[in-house]
């Protein structure tokens, strides 16, 4: 099987992203399009990304920049699952006593309040029981949300790769940097 | 002279609670005149061939239930640990759950099982340690081979790779990487395939020995433009298989050591519309669900949860159900579905249907569940809803044959 | 701490009962008023005791005989949690792979039929997770149900001793014999 | 350069998602112009000291969800086992869970537990191992000595006893048996006191060497009758303790070496009713539910879920909360509760609340579940509902400071 230019960016970006990472064999195992590391750096971008010209998904025209604790917050584009926003965390922040996974799955959402594209990583918080938020904090965001053979795609994969336990407990999202 | 013990202790105490030993005045020899019978504790069997039986389970719930379709009853459970699938024996005689534990609820030690259940008494046969499996909830996640003699499990742990299991023997037989692929559809005995990111299907052949073979197929399909739903089909007996794109694209392969793949065609076309496209602003009828796909071996019939909306609303549920022949690529029949107000409330948001099956007798049945556990039992032939089932929790459906 | 005549009473058919369970000290330990054995031989008794004469609970008041899914059921009056007739077993049988426990707690309930007073043996069918059926199957019978301290008489109480697992399922009543 | 690839890539598959990479262009020294920061995945902690927090869970829960009552947002859960409870240090530094568990879910090896905490990262510090506990859902069968030197797990398994735990040592120390009786009311750092099926209490003395004494109380109520809730209250600091009847008698009491008893009082008194019956069809106010009343030590307040009507109602939710000073056994307020409909459906039976909790310092708040997770944060001096709180499940509510 000849590899896509797609696979071969993340490999790439794995190898440079795993130096971060104090589980570089796993990670670099895993061979995905990933954004690892827990505690990443303010990353800085060359030039600002222009505003999105094309066509705006749904949950785009009506994503708000606000309330975190909703599904429609916009960096939840492609969130699936509960948000720690309700259960104690916040957007990229997971509630006490669970653990960030390091490595993530990736979404592009588009702010409301630039009109800008962000790649957002979205990370599990592991090592919990599934937190028991009501049922507006369930989400199940799909802009751009492929199957399981596009695994760094897929939101129905529990992102709990390389953490202590890998039993989800709720989804977050940091804003990584701009897309494009 | 014990009963009149017994009853001023039962007078002293004002509660006329005493147990079996009142009933020791038989020893002497009194006859019966109980007008109710003593009541044996007993333990319920599962009934051999119930083509109308189904299995309700997956994220959230602790097991599969079984019903009876043609009853509404439930006639027990499957336990079934974390992000757990289910695969029924060819012959009905097991039923097989592939699931993870952590010793303590949440953490402790990871162990991944193939756990086999006798299919009379639902009692635990047999635990099968695997090596890992992948933590997440899809259909074809887990399936056996025709005879039932293995079983595949996909794995991604971290690495893509399936394990297959000897069931004859009950022990783990092997794995094989499947890198950038994912999922099983088993055909005969020798293997089976798997959806790959780059448009192509991987052919994994498995010799008696162990020894494993992977080939590819030419892509067929894009991914990432539209790719094919991992809730696809395929007959395991002949190596017929069904694959469903997000836009509403049917290809049907063979699948074996010598995998071909027909040119697609349209549901929507097949509906007399136009096909639908892949814009984010292009509203069209489309596909869309968890287990968002049902299809009857015997008859070639799929049965399709749709809605309209733009592209990327692939896990929106069904507000019709689409009856298609995929021999003669016509579309049968749309059946509308009428979701259920559960809470009463004017602002609520309607829960869809979002996970199909149908049973593989000649007298189909639909089972429709939705997030909210109000499950229907659907004639497939006239779309004549049977019955409403009161369920808890699942997004996965399974049913004998399949 | 003296004895009541009750528990005494309890004791003395402890012994004998426990002659028909393969978990004699187990069963002796516990102390408890309690029926054994899981598979019961009909249990003739001396004489029928006459129709109750007393006041009625609303329980007993309102019981049917018919349909033994539903919580109004009449041997359920003490019955507290998720009736095994919903879910695959029966008002004394358990679902399939379920294990009735070998003792359990008791009630006494008035068949709306006859009138009588009849004694019922709670058991609990254990080892496998709780069964999911339907709120309407979700019973807390309350007759004459007494706190943990009485624990023969407590309906909260998970009635798994001496079974594999301990792990509560569903609930059972068999009727043991006719009550005074 | 970096950058023209990735967008070639990004329009090759129509999808604009890469990952960090894209941010290489930094190290070649562009200046920062993004409007959003990056932002960092990292892991909230606790803040100390919320007199108006509590924790929810118990039966049919994965834990207990910890809420902050002042804005109803939920801060955090600690995980929970099989029929566990929760303690809450007196100094707040750490939660204690008794919980069970097995391997594989509901079989394997059983394991019970007293698991440990840190009340600020809520990050597990130790698991001790139980030789057993009750698998019963009564918030006294775990509760710690007034320092938190000493935990009490309540034992059914099978006799009747009670294992203490040295929480500085994080060792289980011994086991008392105390036959007949049951649940943990502690006192002081020297022991505790369990409720008895005859109508007593027993003392249990244990010196610091671990020897263990067990005397009882004459007994003052009848347990067949008219018993005690075991949802009664202690002091632990002063081992000033509160016992409540079906009935509705209140029992005041000073456990200790010497307990002694006071003559009982009727709540149903107190309103002005006569004494409340024991009749199967004696129509009266009485207390009901599962955690179904709260005490508020510094005032000597009693908070009560009443309902009307027969004997053996006992479970029944509340349609009322009756405030009582048991300083002066004066009811001081009726706060009449209006249940929730959820669905909306004629036919549908009303969710009593069914537990209580109070906080504990001098504003003190009430906490209302009812089955169906609507719960109710209530200003406890005015009875105005100051909020709702939307929860899943469970029937146990915990306070720091009790």
């Amino acid at each position: 099987m000849s590899k896509s230019p797609f696979d071969k960016l993340g490999e790439r970006l794995t190898r440079q992203l795993a130096g971060y990472s104090s589980r570089r064999g796993f990670i670099a195992r895993l061979g995905m399009t990933l954004a690892a590391a827990p505690i990443l750096p303010l990353l800085p971008v060359a030039r600002a990304a222009p505003p999105v010209k094309e066509p705006k998904t749904d949950f785009e025209r009506y994503a708000q920049a606000k309330d975190d604790t909703q599904c429609n917050y916009w960096k939840y584009c492609a969130a699936d699952g509960v948000l720690c926003s309700c259960c104690g965390g916040g957007s990229h922040t997971c509630p006490p006593g669970a653990e960030p996974s390091p490595i993530s799955w990736i979404g592009t959402c588009v702010n409301p309040q630039d009109d800008r594209s962000y790649i957002i990583a979205y990370r599990d918080c592991c090592g919990k029981p599934l937190c028991s938020a009501g049922k507006t904090c369930h989400c199940d965001g799909a802009d751009r949300e492929l199957p399981t053979y596009r695994p760094q795609l897929n939101n129905d994969i529990i992102w709990c790769f390389g953490s202590a336990s890998a039993s989800y407990h709720c989804s977050t999202a940091a804003l990584v940097g701009l897309a494009g | 002279m014990k009963d009149v013990h017994v009853t001023n202790a039962i007078r002293k105490y004002g509660l006329g609670i005493v147990v079996m030993g009142l009933t020791c005045g038989a020893a002497l020899g009194g006859p019966v005149q109980a007008p109710a019978e003593a009541e044996v504790s007993d333990v319920a069997s599962l009934a051999p061939d119930r083509p109308h039986r189904f299995f309700a389970g997956g994220w959230g719930s602790s097991g599969f239930v079984i019903f009876d379709a043609d009853t509404g009853r439930m006639e027990g459970s499957v336990p079934a640990g974390y992000e757990a699938n289910l695969s029924i024996a060819p012959d009905e005689s097991r039923f097989y759950v592939s699931e993870t534990y952590w010793t303590h609820g949440s953490r402790g030690k990871r162990e991944d099982l193939v756990s086999i259940y006798d299919a009379r008494t639902l009692n635990l046969v047999k635990e099968i340690d695997l090596p890992g499996r992948a933590l997440v909830g899809k259909v074809q996640n887990f399936d056996l081979s025709a005879s039932g003699s293995r079983g595949y499990v996909y794995v991604l742990h971290p690495a893509s790779s399936v394990v297959w299991v000897d069931l004859k023997k009950q022990v783990v037989a092997g794995t094989v990487e499947i890198p950038g692929c994912a999922l099983v559809f088993p055909w005969g005995e020798e293997g089976f395939s798997s959806l790959c990111g780059d448009g192509s299907l991987a052919t994994v052949s498995i010799s008696d020995s162990g020894s494993a073979k992977v080939t590819h197929t030419k892509p067929f399909f894009d991914a990432n433009r539209d790719p094919i739903f991992e809730n696809s089909f395929v007959d395991r007996d002949t190596g017929r298989a069904i694959f469903l794109s997000y836009s509403g694209l049917v290809y049907e392969a063979k699948l074996g050591l010598d995998t071909t793949v027909q040119k697609p065609w349209s549901i929507e076309q097949a509906a007399g519309y136009a096909a639908a496209g892949t814009g984010v602003q292009e509203l069209a009828w489309r596909p869309g669900g968890v287990q968002l796909a049902a299809y009857h071996k015997a008859s070639g019939r799929l049965f399709v949860l749709m809605h309209v909306g733009n592209y990327w609303t692939h896990k929106q549920g069904g507000t019709e159900i689409w009856v298609l022949d995929t021999k003669t690529h016509a579309l049968l029949r749309r059946i509308p579905l009428q979701p259920v107000p559960t809470s009463g409330a004017a602002d609520e948001k309607l829960p869809l249907y979002s996970s199909i099956g149908v049973s593989q007798d000649d007298k189909p049945l639909l089972y429709l569940l939705n997030p909210d556990g109000n499950d229907v039992v659907m004639d497939a032939a006239t779309g004549e809803i049977l019955r409403k089932i009161e369920f808890a929790a699942g997004h996965v459906v399974r049913v004998p044959g399949y």
